[in-house]
């Protein structure tokens, strides 16, 4: 019988700091965690107090990979509180920015994280050596990313312009123009992403899950929504506690959430399982040449899916800014509060999830704040995959069982550093 | 021979670390004048044979400062990465109120489940060589920086105030246009980003040496800020330095 | 012979230097270096005592540094000494004999020698500042015949600090050149005098009315020296001081050395005590 | 003189675009900033002054000085030849600061930098009728009207404009053009009327006589209000940054990775820094905001003066409008005048 002994102490190529402690006695699966061992950043306790157009600029910092997303939650959560209604234009821009985090994140998940994994090699490091190519078309896929957000919010990591009711600076058509040609010209990059994870040989694994998104109309839905569940059922925005239902582990300095059952999947697999028939149809053909088609459970294929966004993202923001060059940029003022009291919650689908924010604020002031971290509602999911997939790679070796375990871990694209940002820690 | 590097993160957002893998796009040269031996949030590899280490993020628990002093005995130069590690950064917010009603709203009754102290940039737990300021860094200023440390150099930074820059870059300054703005007392180098995007300096790269705290807090009175909201301004990214100016301890 | 700064004009630019090489490299003290450099084949310095070079390790940054060497002996070598202290000077330090650097000049106005023949002459030097009066020293001893009485008063802070010390003893071997040293701070072994430079001045006995007095030093040294050489008698217009300032470009454009009117890198930087007595800021 | 009626002002800059990059102040957030303009319709000459001086287009805020190899020694010296340049609507205080920066950059070893652009731009200056801004105080200084260098000066007549030339650049903008007229008597009577009706909006803000600048400068070096308005000063540097006629500058190299590859940048600097005038050892010429302050106060009323012949402030009131602190020259020289006389030959 197998006796199996796995500590991995700080998993690699991840944004944050977690361990993976498996203890298998004869045959015997006795623990199989993701510990969570980040400090704790006491977010919501700093934004006490605070004027509410301090809140975007404070929560962007929980994270420097998906800052612009909880920017835009943060500011969608005050806009409910204070009854602001920002111009369409405002709209347009956010989501065009949004696509730029996304191609920014899931390239770098991609290309940098994941991919050394199935090549081979420890890092994007020695692949700068053995496959220039890969490497020089990720850093111009990232760099376009970058200039898109820097274009519209001034930086990715973090954003400057976005405020309250929209924003401080305006891209020039003539930016709007260089960044279209560059999006365009990005397509063959983004056909040669597709191919490159065709190529991939990823883990057979599947366990069925309840998969969560946000879900709005007609289109794949980014920002704002209701909350659908792959397991039926939605939920507005205000009753995002339904379904998070937030737990306390001892073992991770972050909450798990459960829903319907044990534990759900958010993040791009999930936004595929639930919006499929909305993407674009260049992505929707990507997934085809990938072999997903919804509904998808095996983890490892969340870097499938995030490539069939980075291509939805593409054509999307090509759209977003015809739209934005027929209308003319107007150099507006951000709408104004219509008072300075009030809650709201809001909700944007990040790289990784879907992320809340919610606020009370009195007198301009923020009283109150809670975020939900979509690593925070994967965790439980991660654990409970380990736990599946354990017992059905004993008979490998340590180093392929504790590979496996990091490549599953990785595939979520955990981000850490947020999901603890303000929960029950205990170290073990 | 090419310097090895490695890259170490404590309490922080990894913003800034990412600003270095940012700054390969424009220079990937970087890969060849460097050896990055160890870059946990990028890499599996690991060596714990470096001569210059970038340490980002503040030192928030005291269990992390043996850490820290272990990083600062291996390396010849250890460099803080952004305002986490240079000030303190948005961690020390919390610095100004009482430490144990902090742990209680955010965890109740587990409170005691964790450890924490008040944040602290990584200066106050060790010597630093060099910082890279901001929040986050600049990548044009990291690649010079790390210019200089391959000219066998510290990396220098300006010392005069951000206006500086703003001006050059032909801003309508932020007083005028009816906002606020800590540029006269917050260190440059990041030409005016926040002002010519239409905010106000946040004072992420930190104050200058020596700043008249004084005059900025009446600048900001006179453009219609209350004693809170001054308070709030200059406690984003300066808690810990203007504690320090104030001679207060944390609570 | 083309000079230098004939050819830093047909540059085109007056901001780039003419690369040259240094040929030898001497340790002085544990900061300071002697440097010999070469200029290109035809190239001369041409300079007066008193006067600098822009100095520039490429990619690192200029400096002023004052021509050591004598002009009669320079030709197209030259010497320097440089004490290091930051950026430019450190690596300036790490350079090895055979690597080149760049050099502008020799720029603003030295010491006006011709006025001072007939005349008894007395160099004051503190520390560093012995590097310009070398070359004027030098100037003077190989044409010994055209001055009257000539004395060197020159204090250092330790005995390990004293710079030129090969010319230290042939000047003091010579017998046509008081010499007298002191030092801040005495280390065993020492029997000569301590103190600071104002204690050599009642060494020397001149007629003051025909004494040039040359002070080159720190800032601190200037007034109190100053002090003693006025109550000694020595007119106003006979001294003769060499003013440090910050200088980014040595051709009066940025700004730095400005000290009232003047532009310490054009009109100075050898100004007299007549000249600069009324400009505040200039002794301060 | 000529005329040029209003109607055509357009066409002729139209027509100027041919053979120039035309420069002209723009609109940014309530403020102008001097720019290329790329359709004549976005000319605006009516405007309060621009953030930045037009000294930014011969003396850029950062500039390279030369390329270099540091492994060769290979040097070469960067002077932009830029494409024929008009810049259109200098206030005539501006005009005046560029006359002191051409003298500056041309005495002694001449700045090829300077120059090169310089030679390469034709100025079209515009008579004031009314203070830009409260903060002006041109009269007081003697910039209200042209220097005697001058390219093309316009003065806005109601629907015509009076041409006047004073260069051979600027008669190269008008000749052979067609849009110009030549004067009736009526628009000399119209050109004296304006011009005499022009004056009394403007006021004497100085309360000494300019020429009596140096004199209370020189008198005041030792006035406790340097302390009191370096206690305020935030060493924030902006009014030497929007100074025209300002030009300090700070030199540092630039290298790529490989260290091989490289340049010389000289960057605007600001007396008002710490550290401007640290020598080796750290002695501080100047180690308080005070005593910054005041150098660049005598800077401005004195030695200026005394080096080049021409004050160091022609009045524009940029600095006034820029400090945070709200330090001016007008209130700083009135209080000095005041005290002055209070206790005349004392030190104020
Ligand atoms: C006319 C003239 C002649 C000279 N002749 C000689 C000579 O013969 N030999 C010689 O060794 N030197 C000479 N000097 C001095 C020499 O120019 C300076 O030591 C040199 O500029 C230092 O350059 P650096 O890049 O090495 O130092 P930097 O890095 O510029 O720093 C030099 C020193 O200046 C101070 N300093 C500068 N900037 C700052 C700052 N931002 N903050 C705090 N302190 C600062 C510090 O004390 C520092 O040690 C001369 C200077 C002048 C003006
Ligand atoms: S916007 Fe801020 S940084 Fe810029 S000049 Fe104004 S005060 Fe200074
Ligand atoms: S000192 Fe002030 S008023 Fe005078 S020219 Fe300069 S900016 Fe204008
Ligand atoms: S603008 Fe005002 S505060 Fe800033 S340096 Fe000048 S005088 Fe001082």
């Amino acid at each position: 019988m197998t006796t199996l002994k796995v500590d991995v102490h700080h998993v690699t190529r991840v944004e944050g700091h977690g361990n993976i402690v498996v203890d298998v006695q004869n045959g015997v699966l006795k623990q199989c965690d993701l510990q969570i061992v980040e400090t704790p950043r006491f977010f919501e306790a700093m934004l006490r107090g605070r004027p509410y157009l301090d809140a975007s600029h404070l929560t962007s910092r929980i994270c420097g990979i998906c800052a612009v997303g909880h920017a835009t939650a943060s500011l969608r959560a005050t806009e409910q509180a204070l009854g602001v209604t920002p111009s369409p234009q405002t709209t347009l821009l956010r989501k065009l920015n949004f696509h730029g985090e996304i191609l920014d994140s899931h390239i770098l998940h991609i290309y940098m994280l994941v991919a050394p994994d199935y090549l081979g090699v420890g890092s994007v490091i020695p692949l700068a050596q053995s496959a220039p190519d890969v490497v020089l078309r990720a850093l111009r896929m990232k760099q376009l990313a970058g200039d898109l957000c820097a274009a519209i919010c001034g930086r990715h990591t973090h954003p400057i312009s976005m405020t309250v009711g929209g924003f401080t600076h305006f891209p020039s058509l003539e930016t709007l123009r260089e960044l279209r040609a560059r999006l365009v010209a990005s397509r063959a990059d983004c056909d040669a992403t597709i191919e490159l994870l065709a190529g991939l040989e990823f883990p057979r694994f599947e366990r069925d899950t309840e998969y969560v998104a946000l879900h709005k109309g007609e289109e794949y839905c980014f920002i704002d929504g209701v909350i659908d569940s792959s397991d039926g059922g939605r939920w507005d925005l205000e009753d995002y506690r339904l379904v998070t239902n937030e737990t306390i582990v001892p073992h991770s300095s972050a909450k798990h959430t459960r829903h319907q059952r044990d534990s759900y999947m958010v993040g791009a697999l999930a936004r595929f399982n639930i919006n499929h028939d909305k993407l674009h149809p260049r992505a929707r053909a990507a997934a085809e040449a990938l072999g997903l088609a919804p509904k998808v459970i095996n983890p490892y294929l969340i870097a499938a899916a995030q490539a069939v966004e980075v291509v939805h993202c593409t054509e999307d923001a090509i759209q977003l800014i015809d739209q934005l060059l027929e209308m003319g940029i107007r150099h507006e003022e951000p709408a104004a509060p219509t008072r300075l009291t009030g809650e709201g919650v809001g909700a944007a689908e990040v790289p990784r999830g879907t992320l809340f924010h919610h606020y009370q604020i009195e007198d301009g002031a923020i009283v109150g704040a809670n975020c939900i971290i979509p690593t925070g509602q994967n965790l439980a999911n991660i654990e409970l995959d380990m736990r599946a997939l354990v017992p059905t790679i004993l008979d490998r070796s340590q180093e392929d069982i504790t590979l496996a375990l990091e490549m599953l871990v990785r595939a979520y694209d955990p981000c850490i550093s947020c999901s603890t940002h303000m929960l029950n820690v205990r170290f073990v | 021979m090419k310097p090895k590097v490695a890259f170490f993160e404590f309490t922080s957002c990894e913003g800034c670390q990412l600003t270095v893998l940012d700054t390969l796009q424009r220079h990937p040269e970087l890969l060849e004048v460097i050896e990055i031996v160890q870059f946990r949030e990028a890499m599996s590899e690991r060596g714990e044979d470096y001569q210059i280490a970038f340490i980002e993020g503040s030192c928030t628990r005291p269990s992390d400062e043996a850490k820290i002093r272990e990083i600062r005995e291996q390396a010849q130069i250890v460099v803080a990465l952004g305002a986490c590690a240079h000030l303190g950064g948005i961690n020390a917010i919390r610095n100004r109120m009482p430490l144990e009603q902090t742990r209680e709203y955010v965890y109740g009754d587990k409170k005691d489940w964790f450890e924490t102290y008040p944040a602290r940039p990584l200066s106050a737990v060790i010597e630093v060589d060099a910082v890279i300021p901001g929040c986050p860094i600049d990548r044009k200023e990291f690649a010079t920086a790390v210019t200089h440390l391959l000219q066998g150099r510290k990396p220098a930074i300006p010392d005069y105030p951000l206006c500086i820059d703003c001006k050059l870059t032909e801003n309508v300054c932020m007083f005028l246009r009816g906002q606020t703005c800590l540029g006269p007392v917050t260190r440059a180098g990041c030409e005016a980003i926040c002002p010519a995007q239409g905010q106000g300096c946040e004072g992420c790269r930190g104050l200058i040496p020596s700043p008249n705290m004084h005059s900025i807090k009446q600048a900001l009175r006179e453009h219609g800020m209350t004693e809170d909201q001054i308070a709030a301004k200059l406690s984003l990214f300066l808690t810990y330095q203007t504690m320090q100016l104030e001679g207060v301890t944390p609570a | 012979m083309t000079t230098l700064l004939r050819e830093t004009l047909d540059h085109s630019s007056i901001y780039m230097p003419t690369p040259a090489r240094i040929v030898a490299v001497e340790q002085f003290t544990e900061l300071e270096k002697w440097f010999h450099l070469e200029l290109p084949s035809g190239f001369t310095i041409a300079h007066q005592p008193g006067q600098f070079v822009e100095v520039s390790v490429l990619g690192i940054g200029e400096a002023p540094i004052s021509i050591c060497s004598s002009p009669a002996r320079s030709n197209g070598a030259f010497e320097l000494c440089v004490r290091r202290v930051g950026k430019l000077t450190e690596a300036l330090h790490r350079l090895e004999p055979g690597s080149m650097i760049g050099v502008r000049g020799p720029f603003g106005h030295g010491f006006p020698i011709d006025r001072f023949q007939g005349k008894d002459i007395v160099f004051v030097a503190g520390g560093l500042g012995l590097a310009p009066l070398r070359s004027l020293i030098t100037e003077v001893l190989d044409e010994r015949g055209k001055y009257g009485r000539v004395a060197l008063l020159y204090g250092a802070r330790t005995p390990k600090d004293f710079l030129f010390p090969d010319d230290l003893k042939s000047w003091a071997e010579r017998g046509d050149i008081e010499c007298h040293v002191t030092v801040d701070r005495p280390t065993d072994g020492w029997d000569g005098n301590v103190g600071v430079i104002t204690t050599l001045l009642p060494k020397i006995d001149f007629p003051a009315r025909n004494t040039i007095a040359t002070v080159v030093g720190p800032p601190v040294m200037y007034k109190f020296v100053l002090q003693d050489l006025l109550a000694k008698g020595v007119a106003e217009g006979n001294i003769w001081l060499s003013f440090e300032r910050q200088m980014k470009c040595g051709v009066g454009k940025c700004g730095h050395c400005q000290m009232h009117h003047i532009y310490t890198c054009q009109t100075g930087p050898v100004l007299s005590y007549a000249e600069v007595k009324d400009l505040e800021e200039a002794l301060s | 003189m000529r005329i040029l009626p209003k109607h055509l002002l357009q066409a002729w800059v139209e027509r100027l675009r041919v053979d120039h990059r035309v420069v002209a102040p723009r609109e940014s957030h309530g403020q102008y900033i001097f720019d290329e303009i790329t359709s004549a319709d976005e000319l605006v000459l009516d405007y309060h002054s621009s953030v930045l001086p037009p000294k930014k287009y011969f003396l850029p805020p950062r500039e390279d000085l030369f390329t270099f190899n540091a492994k060769t020694m290979e040097m070469s010296p960067v002077i932009e030849e830029i494409q024929p340049t008009v810049i259109m609507a200098l206030h005539t205080c501006d005009l005046h600061a560029i006359q002191l920066l051409d003298r500056i950059q041309g005495t002694g070893h001449v700045d090829q930098h300077y120059q090169a652009r310089r030679r390469k731009t034709t100025l079209v200056s515009i008579e004031c009728m009314e203070p830009c801004m409260a903060q002006a105080f041109c009269k007081s200084l003697g910039t209200l009207s042209v220097p005697e260098q001058f390219d093309v000066h316009l003065t806005d007549l109601g629907d015509r404009y009076a041409v006047d030339v004073g260069s051979d650049a600027g008669e190269a903008l008008i000749r052979g053009m067609g849009f110009f007229w030549k004067p009736s008597d009526a628009d000399y009577d119209r050109f004296n009327e304006v011009m005499a009706g022009k004056w009394p909006n403007f006021d004497y803000r100085l309360d000494c006589d300019v020429t009596d600048l140096p004199n209370l400068l020189g008198a005041s070096h030792d006035s406790a209000l340097w302390d009191e308005i370096g206690e305020r000063c935030l060493s924030c540097g902006q009014c030497t940054k929007v100074c025209p006629t300002c030009y300090c500058f700070d030199v540092v190299d630039e290298i790529d990775l490989k260290l091989e590859k490289g340049k010389r940048v000289r960057v605007w600097d600001s007396c008002l820094l710490e550290k401007f005038a640290v020598v080796a050892g750290g002695h501080d010429f100047r180690n308080s905001r005070a005593n910054r302050l005041r150098h660049r106060f005598m800077r401005k009323g004195k030695y200026q003066l005394e080096a080049y012949g021409l004050l160091g402030c022609v009045g524009c009131g940029r600095c006034a409008l820029s400090c945070p602190a709200h330090i001016t020259p007008i209130a700083t020289l009135n209080t000095l005048n005041e005290r002055r006389q209070a206790s005349p030959g004392e030190s104020a």
